[in-house]
């Protein structure tokens, strides 16, 4: 008698404590079947989360079209995409347990027949369509790149690697919006100590959200106070199948296509995947445009000023009499000139990226041109300053990593701001200050200045040269990997 | 911990550390065309004091050289000679920064104060000390090609001035006024006492490498003075304050490879930076191993303050020091480099004796 | 000379009585002590009569030797 | 926490500190390039007087293209004092920008100054923080002030009119040699050698003191200034001038390898020859208890320039040699002769004893009594585009 009234109970309030919990959302769809007699099926699912299709074609239509026997199973329904509650079970959990899989996009379905709740796996995430990442266009190799969705993310990875020691691991954080996220490695390739090391720092997180995989970036880096990124972020899954393959770990989260990758040193910032799909020698002499490149984004403008306002001799007499022919009658001083003209350049670039995208390209271009030109004109500003700030401009597009193309932005400011204190002494003391930082950098035990020092001869082979593949060891694996795995 | 290979870099950094700077111009005054020859038999008087301290570190492996009085001497005594050594750490160190000031006044910043160098220096030092012993042996890994090679690229531009004849008659002059210069056994060899502040902290034992680079640093140094004096000539090297910069100065090749004396400060300054380093890396390293303290930033900070006071009164003016280098820098360098280290090693050896002896009498 | 106290002065200060404050005493007295060295020092420089340390060493040695 | 504020604290102090590193700040707009250094002594009074030319940057070298046509390429400041220290703090009675050394090129000394001894003048460039001790000295024959004050066509900075000039001379002729720069000076001196600084002498009585009438002057030689005979200094003193024939000898000898044209009499005949200096033997050999030199040159001839006489046959090669090898010979020893009655080691005998022979006990006596010989091997290497001039029919 009592398992009769739990069961009118549950019939005519589970449904509304449904609706309750959620607050009656306008997706929520509710559909009741009539199989045998008055004894319903009832399916609750969130419209928007959910294949229709499937539901329609092979969940209802099995109620409707054949009559379960007593005890049997809906047949459609594979059993990984099946879990079945029982109405025994205390109905607070039923009904949590309920919820929770309505918003992870599951079809709830009632069968009080069978006294059983059914939560069938039918979501189908509402995704783009795989397409090239914008910010880490190609020109030979894949085009693919993530997705927001993580299922879609997995299936690219394993594309490209079709190995049985290929690792996921789940995890669920954010108390909040339990975000799901993927731990990826290769069993056989990466060091345990590595592997242990990054599930420690992600069980360890304690936070409300994880909207990207930037939230996560926080909470697992080794250094909060430090420009430099320790871990990468990718969008393309040639560069994770890459990465894991060199004994790497990547974190998926759900609902972001970049990708982190860990642990990153310095010199892998320079050197790109694409490397691999180029030939060896004109990838070399990329690295090394790459290299230079970083130097001159990060020096030029401070070097502009050391030598402009403390060390004329430094310049050539034929450059510096045209350069003081240049000042004559700028009001501003060197420093400043070149602190203005870069904190412009910035916010042209802001207001690039931000603009809608027909108008932000005129911007950008009208912006560098017309505004440096005029303010040349205008004699605010001497023309060697314009050519100094679009040279390091560009200079700092060059770098790979975008995350890492940023940090270049800030030391470059801070030696600007040193160099017109104390001219060459200043940078010096500036440059000398950011190698003891970078040496004292660890990403996940690594040293980040690793093949430089500690220093292993072998690594070179692939750092500032890229060697021919055959010339390669074919199980090769970075240096300090293979450090980790035999320190075990 | 360093590695060995780390280690031997930093000896030989160490030691061209000031004497590129400093010394060039009065060794050449001393020595003539054959200063060159000098820091062969300096280095060599240099590598058998090495021996010397390896000698005493053996008795006391893994202990620092101002944990060995405490050791050997007892509490209170051990201490006093750490604060001993303390001073003398902070004494170089000052020396250090004030010979960089002094060079930066005399060639490209003529108008800043001193103390903008010493407190810059010393703030970037600190940092680096900071994140321990390794820190300091990456960073100056990672630097010294940085430092080798412009070094000796820009010495190698600088050949279009060089004249054999600069360098005869050969073995001519007073060979005993080279033998005279005992102050070149006190600066640099007999500072390297600060090093072995570092000693138990290299892997596989740091006697070799010390070794290797003290003669490797009196190698250079005699090219350096033997390119200098054919560059130079002797009348112009032994008069001019920074020889080397101006060597420098006076390249011009073309109308582009003009003016490249700034490499050669970039290099002198960082040079000097590792010496300050590994002093102050001793200085610190002596009050957290004597006092123990639990915080690590405060005595950074107090470190500063002595250190940029201490850079402003070492010397009054340099001709006081030459004055000072010529008379007392052996004496002075002697009592913390051979004395204490020659009466810690009379001590270990006597209670060796002693307690083998006693042990034998109470079994 | 009212700067370099403005200056100094709270920089060695604030540490002691934080130090004090979080009963590190022995630490309050190596820095206290290394920093009040410091600050003899810097004293005597900027009323410019600075303690010449090498002339000082001279005249132990000259004792010494006598 | 506090000693996270306590940092932050103390590192805005010092930075705030540290601001006075500023004082060193020159924008270079502020600066004043000396461009050419000139300096006088007057004998009588012992004044001192320092001519700094200085460039204007807006006088059209500038890449803008700035309309400076008009302005001066040039600025001479004239300033005296008793000493050359003292000039440091005057100068600015005069010059409103700061005086910067480094990039200077050129260093002029009046002949009366030179004459006196220019130890003062060399130490005082030496000395200067900045200043560089590789740039050539000249001395002015004439009055300083002139020079100072022209203004060369063509290349319109003078400074740089001399360095090009110098260069040129020094590749293309006997006339200037490699070792005439203050840093040479001093060593030479220091060493009690002897040393032969070029000269330089002003083509007119009064030049014009406006550069727009330079430049528009067709007649180059009108305003401007002539490279020409040698100042031989012994220790740090004017004793002497050469003139442009000794000049080549004494580079010939001192083993600098410009190709200079010189017109030689053989049998009756005049053929101009280029020759260059290929190696250059000094050896000593005692003789007796004199020490003896041997000095063998090895010479290139061409015969590019000969436009009177090009040999015909191996045997007149031989011929020419065999001459030419007797003239050199006999002209560079009469140099030689010239130079030893004078008391003037030009042939820098002295230098060369001390080093080959540094136990000899009275090197000064032996290096004036050595017997020198000279001897000198030619070889015609190379002809013009043309193998026999044209003789016409007569």
């Amino acid at each position: 008698m009592a398992r009769k009234r739990q069961n009118q109970s549950i019939r005519n309030d589970f449904f509304e404590d449904i609706q309750s919990a959620l607050g009656y959302p306008p997706d929520l769809v509710c559909r009741s079947l009539f199989v045998r007699e008055e004894q319903a099926v009832h399916c609750v699912y969130l419209e928007s989360m959910v294949d229709k299709k499937t539901i329609d074609d092979y969940i209802l239509k099995s109620f409707t079209e054949h009559t379960f026997a007593e005890g049997e199973a809906p047949r459609s329904a594979g059993s990984g995409f099946l879990r079945e509650v029982s109405f025994s079970d205390p109905y607070e959990e039923l009904r949590e347990h309920a919820v929770k899989s309505l918003l992870a996009g599951h079809c709830v379905l009632a069968d009080f027949a069978r006294e059983r709740v059914c939560l069938i796996n039918v979501t189908e995430p509402r995704q783009r369509s795989i397409d090239e990442p914008k910010s880490e266009s190609t020109i030979r190799g894949p085009h693919e790149g993530f997705t927001e969705s993580i299922l879609t993310n997995v299936g690219l990875v394993r594309k490209r690697i079709r190995n049985p020691f290929l690792r996921f691991e789940k995890m669920s954080v954010g108390s909040q919006t339990g975000t799901t996220l993927l731990m990826v490695y290769m069993e056989n390739l990466a060091p345990d100590s590595l592997v242990r090391e990054v599930r420690g720092r992600l069980s360890a997180i304690r936070t409300d959200s994880v909207l990207e995989s930037a939230y996560v970036e926080e909470f697992i880096q080794d250094r909060i106070w430090s420009p430099f990124p320790t871990l990468t972020n990718t969008e393309r899954p040639d560069v994770v199948a890459a990465q894991l393959l060199d004994g790497k770990v990547a974190v998926m989260v759900d609902g972001t296509p970049s990708v982190l990758l860990a642990p990153m040193t310095f010199f892998e910032f320079f050197s790109s995947p694409e490397d691999y799909y180029q030939r060896a020698d004109i990838a070399t002499f990329i690295r090394w445009i790459r290299l230079i490149s970083f130097f001159t984004a990060v020096f030029v403008p401070s070097l502009y000023v050391a030598a402009t306002t403390f060390h004329q001799e430094l310049i050539p007499t034929q450059l510096l009499i045209s350069l003081s022919a240049q000042r004559e009658g700028v009001p501003l001083p060197a420093f400043f000139e070149v602190l203005l003209m870069e904190v412009v350049f910035e916010i042209i670039r802001e207001a690039g990226l931000r603009m809608p995208r027909a108008v932000g390209q005129a911007l950008s271009i009208v912006g560098a041109i017309v505004l440096g030109q005029a303010a040349v004109e205008a004699g605010l500003i001497s023309a060697a300053i314009v050519i100094v700030v679009a040279i390091t401009g560009i200079t700092n597009f060059v770098v790979p990593v975008y995350s890492f193309g940023m940090s270049q932005r800030l030391l470059r400011f801070s030696f600007v701001l040193l160099a017109g204190f104390m001219g060459l002494f200043g940078i010096l003391c500036g440059a000398l200050f950011l190698v003891a930082h970078l040496v004292s950098l660890k990403s996940f035990g690594v040293p980040y200045m690793i093949p430089a020092s500690p220093s292993k001869g072998a690594d070179w082979k692939d750092v500032l040269v890229r060697l021919p593949r055959p010339w390669l060891d074919p199980n090769r694996l970075p240096g300090y990997i293979r450090n980790l795995k035999r320190k075990r | 911990m360093i590695s060995r290979f780390q280690f031997y870099l930093l000896t030989i950094n160490y030691i061209l550390g000031t004497t590129l700077f400093v010394l060039i111009q009065r060794l050449v005054k001393q020595g003539g065309q054959n200063a060159w020859f000098m820091p062969y038999w300096a280095g060599g008087f240099g590598v058998l004091v090495g021996l010397f301290w390896i000698l005493l570190f053996r008795h006391y492996p893994g202990r620092s050289l101002v944990q060995i009085p405490l050791d050997a001497w007892g509490r209170p005594l051990g201490t006093f000679v750490s604060v001993l050594y303390f001073l003398y750490f902070c004494n170089l160190a000052g020396w250090v920064l004030r010979n960089l000031s002094d060079f930066m006044n005399g060639t490209i910043m003529p108008e800043t104060p001193k103390s903008v160098f010493h407190v810059m220096f010393l703030l970037v030092a600190c940092y680096t000390v900071a994140q321990g012993a390794e820190a300091v042996g990456r960073l100056n890994q990672i630097i010294t090609p940085f430092l080798f090679f412009p070094f000796w690229l820009v010495l190698l531009l600088a050949t279009v001035n060089w004249d054999w004849e600069r360098l005869q008659p050969v073995f001519h002059s007073d060979l005993g006024a080279i033998l005279q210069y005992h102050s070149f056994l006190g600066f640099p060899y007999m500072e390297t006492i600060a090093l072995t502040m570092l000693f138990p902290l290299v892997k596989q034992g740091a006697g070799r490498p010390f070794l290797l680079g003290l003669w490797t640093a009196s190698v250079s140094l005699s090219m350096t003075l033997f390119m200098i004096i054919g560059l130079l000539g002797v009348e112009r090297a032994s008069r001019l304050t920074f020889p080397v910069y101006t060597v420098v100065q006076e390249v011009s090749i073309g109308e582009v490879i003009v003016n490249i004396h700034a490499i050669i400060s970039v290099i002198l300054l960082i040079l000097i930076f590792i010496k300050l380093l590994v002093l102050v890396y001793g200085a610190s390293e002596t009050l957290r191993q004597v006092f123990r303290p639990q915080t690590r930033w405060p005595h950074f900070l107090a470190l500063t303050i002595l250190l940029s006071a201490m850079a402003l009164s070492i010397y009054e003016n340099p001709i006081q020091n030459g004055e000072w280098d010529e008379k007392y820098t052996f004496i002075y360098d002697s009592f913390f480099v051979l004395l204490i280290p020659f009466l810690l090693l009379v001590t270990t050896w006597i209670k060796r004796t002693f307690g083998k002896r006693t042990k034998r009498r109470m079994s | 000379m009212l700067i370099f106290h403005i200056l100094l002065v709270p920089l060695i200060g604030f540490p002691v009585l934080g130090l004090l404050r979080k009963k590190l005493y022995r630490d309050a007295a190596v820095f206290g002590a290394v920093s009040m060295m410091g600050y003899g020092l810097w004293f005597r420089i900027v009323n410019h009569r600075p303690f010449i340390i090498t002339i000082f060493i001279e005249k132990m040695i000259e004792t010494f030797v006598a | 926490m506090t000693y996270r504020y306590a940092a932050g604290v103390f590192i805005l102090m010092m930075f705030t500190a540290l601001l006075t590193a500023c004082w060193d700040k020159t924008e270079m707009n502020e600066l004043a390039l000396v461009s050419m250094v000139g300096v006088d002594i007057d004998p009588d009074s012992g004044k001192k007087t320092v001519y700094y030319q200085i460039i204007n940057p807006l006088s059209g070298t500038s890449a803008r293209g700035t309309p400076g046509g008009e302005q001066a390429p040039v600025y001479t400041y004239e300033i005296s004092g008793s000493s050359f220290g003292e000039i440091k703090s005057t100068i600015y009675k005069m010059l409103p920008r700061k005086l910067f050394i480094a990039h200077s090129k050129v260093l002029l000394v009046s002949q009366r100054a030179a004459g006196q001894g220019i130890r003062d003048i060399v130490n005082f460039i030496e000395m200067q923080p900045n200043g560089r001790s590789s740039v050539p000295m000249l001395i002015v024959d004439g009055s300083i002030s002139q020079v100072m004050k022209t203004f060369t066509p063509l290349e319109r900075v003078p400074s740089d009119a001399i360095d090009s000039r110098l260069k040129l001379l020094i590749r293309n002729s006997l006339l200037a040699g490699k070792h005439i720069k203050v840093n040479d000076v001093i060593e030479r001196m220091e060493k009690s050698d002897t040393i032969v600084l070029p000269m330089i002498a002003a083509t007119s009585e009064n030049p014009s003191s406006n550069s727009g009438e330079t430049a528009a002057d067709i007649d180059a030689n009108q305003n401007n200034f002539i490279i020409g005979g040698g100042a031989v200094f012994r220790d740090y003193r004017m004793v002497g001038k050469l003139n442009d024939a000794q000049l080549v000898w004494y580079h010939l000898l001192n083993g600098d390898e410009g190709r200079h044209v010189r017109r030689f009499q053989v049998e009756g005949k005049q053929v101009s020859m280029e020759l260059r200096l290929v190696r250059m033997q000094r050896d000593v050999f005692r003789q007796s208890d004199q020490p003896s030199v041997r000095i063998r040159l090895d010479l290139q001839l061409s015969a590019t320039w000969a436009n009177e006489f090009v040999p015909r046959s191996r045997a007149e090669v031989k011929r020419l040699e065999g001459n030419l090898n007797r003239i050199i010979e006999n002209e560079s020893l009469a140099f030689y002769q010239m130079t030893r009655e004078r008391g003037w080691d030009l042939l820098r005998i002295r230098d060369l004893l001390r080093k080959q022979m540094p136990n000899h006990p009275d090197i000064d006596q032996a290096a004036k009594n050595a017997k020198v010989t000279i001897e000198v091997a030619t070889r015609l290497l190379r002809t013009g585009s043309m193998n026999q001039p044209y003789e016409g029919t007569g």
